[in-house]
């Protein structure tokens, strides 16, 4: 069979957001793949220099639906750090509380899409199902079941009920049981094994070489975790295992991932049976002296660095968000050549790619005379026209 | 040996599935519980609002506005002005943040967030007043 | 990541780097080189060679104006960060391509590339990555002095004001 | 059952067409049910596989450019047609008026033309998803058909017949051959979930790698009738297993009158089918899809050797039994 070459995307099954490979296949042998993300970019870091801190936390909330608090906390901490605030130690352990729902929420999640990739929709629904709790929690704690709208830049906007803990420890054994099944499952189902095991292989040098990050890196073996390396909002106080393995594949990604299901859980029934006392937050100063501030969060899908320069006003100068998926994907155009084609969806998805993180920089123009609402007749036309152009029909 | 065990605690999860009650709801029919604390539609208690804006000023989305209404209202300390406007909120542009409500200076708070859900709608254009 | 010989130390940092500019250490595990354009790839080399640094934690480019500032920061087995500040010239706006040596630096230069219209000399696949592929040409957002031009298409359909 | 209109009746009423298309929503709407009650869902109501025809056959119905609109438009009724000539050989009740020496080769040749029509399709549509789709239904018709005819064809020679009818009868006077054969029937079962395109065999349809793989540019009535075609012959092909290992629709003992039996064997016919559906339903809850290249290790290293242990097997008790 000659190469042909296979569109997968922008408008895909596989895939929850835009993004667009031009797959160049022999066979169902992948021999070269063409990647572009330009589908999602909506200007959030230009955005984000007009804005005063206190409104622009939630705009950097919305970069991701899933790692919303990965964002927010990367951000205030940058910001507490230039300022030089110190956050109530209690404030601190409600954002590693959060922090580490979301991981599991969006490990949880990361797993049922996973499975749906190879089409294992049982799997799927369960572990969205037991999600389900995991988003109950963050709804009892924020209000929210994403986008928890919980930092600020001082600290968190809520306090916990204290009458509202036994629940979550309670809804935590649940949890761990279901954790426990899962490790099980993926373990010993044969078809998981077999459509996991030895795919996406990245081997340790090559997972250093493509600087991957997070998951990815950790199932190559690599001990790389923010939350040790260069610990913020009191992790070091928080006990907590970095989970690797050497196996390198999607099925090690799987055993990491399920792995620090386990460690979140561990790391929040800590932090919940010793939550300090006092106030959740300090009042911070309107504006933030010079300074330049390269803030990293380990983020559920890998390490998030935001880079933030402030100028002594009451905005950031420059923010520079750099996301784990960005930093990964160099690594998956590596390890799917000589993959087969039925491998893409699963190996795309085993980095947990989140484009609307990666890509989130299109303009909104708010200043601009006319509106921008198109007609669905308008946008079609205009669609037809552009590719025409493009592919020079 | 192991690979049975998982394999009939799969098996065995299966056939409990079948038996128990579904996980999901016939959501229009049945109501989704919400917990305390639920951040849901925005309400607005003009009574108590003293027009000072603070809430237009931090709402990210914009989606206040501080219209004409004028209306006699009593501030901290039991003295009385004349306050010139009141909020109006896009509610379909908010995104119940909540801090409007945080930065609310009145008591009991004259914007604030309820425990219904805000629902969806085909207008997009509904204001809360 | 093999550990080198003297464990790195900010110390140690200042150390090897001094002789390419100025040495800040802005917080405990953070060192700031400023280097000048030309030596950027003998600096990426000497903070890989000797530091052991393996891994780049991120591209970051600010617009401070007359010149564009580019911070390449790495780390590696010490977690030690190590960053180096380049400045480059706005109204020539060339900076040589670090792709080679750093294998992800590919896709942030083409980030930066779209964004700011820095060119990365020697870079293979310099081509739009963030933006529309209907967005104009010569237009780069993230420059202070970028203005939306009324007149323009930045992708989409045209509608006329209402 | 001589009278010309009785057979007209048979044909396209019941157990013909029209019961065939409402049992074949049926077995869709237990299939789906099943499906959601292991997934903890609530699963569909009873119409809702009859609603989804209707609403596809209102849709709009698109041909993409250059493609034969005739072509095109011929393929899922063929499929359709095939399908529902297949299931006439069926015993549902009783045995079949049109049984013959050898219509088990017939309905085994009908069932295997909705799938290379979908290869053909996949091929015509002028869509690469397609076209992928496509070769990889007729490989995966390669490996899975063998094995699949092999399992079926341990009946045929234990009773000495190529009617099932016949093979049916056999069992009602020796044992059923689900218990004689069961290597062979698990092969035939496995078979028939590959035949259906259905996880972990999903394969040329993977919806996450190939959209719908051959089906991707069918719309409106084109897929409405496809997607039926693909329930019916699953229907046929439970029964036809249902027919070959379980004893089919046959009662043990004759009951009178004729309508009584005739009843219960249709009873007998729908309980069996389910049976089959709930493992075949239950198989495809509990995997996910596996990869072109490993069905083919799977099907040629383990489902052939399997299938031709059993007919050795079979030939060697055969022997025995009748030399």
């Amino acid at each position: 069979m000659p190469e042909v070459v296979v569109p997968i995307g922008p408008y895909h099954p596989a895939l929850k957001e835009p993004v667009n490979f031009r797959v160049i296949a022999d066979g169902e042998v992948i021999v070269r793949l063409e990647l572009d993300i330009a589908y999602n970019h909506r200007g959030i870091e230009k955005a984000a220099e007009s804005r005063d801190f206190i409104r622009v936390v939630p705009l950097l909330e919305r970069i991701c639906g899933i790692c919303s608090h990965s964002h927010t906390t990367n951000f205030v901490k940058g910001i507490e750090e230039a300022m030089g605030l110190t956050v109530p130690r209690r404030g601190q352990y409600l954002r590693v509380v959060v922090a580490e729902l979301e991981r599991m929420h969006s490990h949880l999640l990361w797993l049922g899409v996973a499975a749906h990739e190879i089409g294992f929709n049982t799997l799927f629904m369960w572990t969205w199902r037991d999600r389900e709790a995991v988003q109950d929690i963050l709804e009892e704690i924020s209000g929210n079941r994403v986008n928890y709208a919980i930092n600020e830049v001082g600290g968190v906007r809520r306090d916990l009920r204290p009458s509202a803990i036994p629940g979550i420890l309670k809804r935590l054994d649940v949890l761990e049981k279901r954790t426990e099944r899962y490790l099980e499952l993926l373990r010993h189902e044969p078809t998981t094994a077999i459509r996991f095991q030895g795919v996406g292989r990245l081997s340790r040098a090559q997972a250093l070489e493509y600087g991957t990050v997070g998951p990815t890196a950790r199932a190559s073996g690599i001990d790389y975790d923010i939350r040790k390396d260069d610990p913020y909002v009191l992790y070091e106080e928080m006990p907590f295992a970095v989970v690797t393995n050497g196996h390198g594949d999607v099925y090690g990604r799987t055993l990491v991932r399920i792995g620090e299901l386990r460690e979140s859980i561990r790391i929040i029934r800590h932090a919940l049976e010793n939550l300090p006392q006092g106030a959740v937050r300090a009042t911070p100063p309107r504006v933030a002296p010079r300074a330049e501030i390269l803030s990293r969060y380990e983020a559920p899908r890998g390490e998030l660095s935001h880079f933030i320069r402030t100028n002594n006003t009451d905005r950031v100068e420059r923010l520079d968000v750099r996301t784990p998926t960005l930093a990964n994907w160099t690594s998956v155009a590596v390890s799917l050549v000589g993959q087969h084609l039925a491998d893409i969806p699963v190996v795309v998805a085993a980095i947990d790619p989140c484009l609307s993180c990666t890509s989130r920089i299109t303009v909104v123009d708010e200043g601009l005379a006319r509106t921008s609402v198109l007609t669905w007749d308008e946008l079609r036309a205009h669609g037809i026209r552009f590719y025409r152009e493009k592919e020079g029909l | 040996m192991k690979r049975g065990r998982a394999l009939t605690g799969f098996l065995g999860e299966v056939a409990r599935n079948l038996r128990s009650k579904p996980a999901t709801i016939l959501y229009p029919y049945e109501k989704v519980p919400v917990p305390e604390g639920f951040r849901g539609r925005i309400a607005i208690l003009d009574e108590k609002c003293i027009g000072c804006s603070k809430c237009a000023i931090v709402c990210p989305t914009e989606c206040i506005e501080m219209v004409p209404g004028e209306r006699a209202v009593e501030v901290k300390g039991g003295r009385k002005i004349l306050r010139k406007r009141k909020p109006e909120v896009h509610l379909f542009a908010c995104i119940r943040c909540g801090l409007c409500e945080q930065y609310c200076p009145t008591d009991p708070k004259a914007i604030y967030l309820t425990t219904e859900p805000s629902g969806a709608s085909t207008d997009k254009g509904i204001i809360v007043r | 990541m093999t550990e080198p010989a003297a464990p790195v130390t900010p110390a140690r940092v200042v150390e090897a780097m001094a002789d390419f500019g100025l040495v800040t250490t802005p917080r405990r595990n953070r060192v700031r080189i400023v280097v000048s354009r030309d030596r950027i790839r003998d600096g990426l080399l000497r903070v890989q060679g000797q530091l052991a640094c393996d891994h780049v934690v991120h591209i970051a480019a600010v617009d401070n104006g007359s010149t564009f500032e580019l911070h390449y920061s790495l780390t590696g087995p010490h977690r030690l960060i190590v960053t180096l500040a380049v400045a480059v010239p706005r109204d020539d706006a060339r900076v040589v391509s670090v792709h080679d040596l750093l294998p992800p630096a590919g896709i942030y230069e083409r980030q930066i590339h779209d964004l700011f219209g820095i060119v990365f000399e020697g870079h293979p696949n310099l081509k739009r990555l963030i933006l529309t592929e209907d967005w104009p040409e010569g237009e780069y957002p993230l420059r202070k002095d970028w203005k939306m031009d009324p007149n323009r298409s930045y992708g989409g359909a045209v509608t006329e004001a209402k | 059952m001589t009278e010309v209109w009785l057979l007209v009746l048979y044909a396209m009423v019941f157990p013909g067409v029209l019961f065939l298309v409402i049992y074949a929503l049926f077995l869709q709407y237990v299939d789906r049910k099943i499906a959601a009650r292991t997934q903890n869902r609530v699963g569909p109501p009873l119409v809702q596989p009859f609603a989804d025809v209707v609403k596809l056959l209102s849709k709009e119905d698109i041909t993409p450019e250059g493609v034969d609109r005739r072509g095109m438009r011929a393929i899922p009724l063929l499929a359709f047609a095939a399908v529902a000539t297949a299931f006439l050989y069926v015993p549902v009740i009783g045995t079949s008026p049109f049984a013959f020496e050898g219509d088990l080769v017939v309905v085994l040749y009908l069932l295997t033309l909705p799938t290379i029509l979908l290869f053909v399709l996949g091929w015509v549509t002028r869509n690469i998803f397609a076209a992928v789709g496509g070769t990889r239904t007729v490989t995966q018709l390669f490996i899975y058909e063998v094995p699949f005819f092999l399992a079926l064809l341990g009946p045929a020679i234990a009773a000495g017949s190529w009617s099932i009818s016949e093979i049916m009868a056999w069992q009602g006077a020796n044992l059923i051959l689900a218990i004689l054969q069961p290597i062979g029937f698990v092969v035939a079962l496995i078979g028939l979930q590959a035949k259906l395109e259905r996880t972990p065999f999903d394969i040329p349809e993977a919806e996450t790698e190939l959209v719908a793989g051959p089906w991707t540019e069918l719309t409106g009535r084109k897929l409405a009738v496809m997607r039926l075609t693909m329930d019916m012959a699953l229907v046929a092909g439970s029964g036809l297993i249902a027919a070959l290992f379980l004893g089919g629709p046959a009662t043990p003992w004759v009951l009178e009158p004729a309508w009584l039996g005739g009843l219960v064997g249709f009873g007998v016919f729908v309980l069996k089918t389910l049976g089959i559906l709930l493992i075949l339903a239950l198989v495809r809850a509990g995997m996910g899809r596996v990869r072109i290249d490993q069905l083919n290790d799977f099907g040629w290293k383990y489902l052939a050797t399997a299938a031709i242990l059993q007919i050795l097997i079979v030939l060697l008790m055969v022997g025995e039994v009748w030399a």
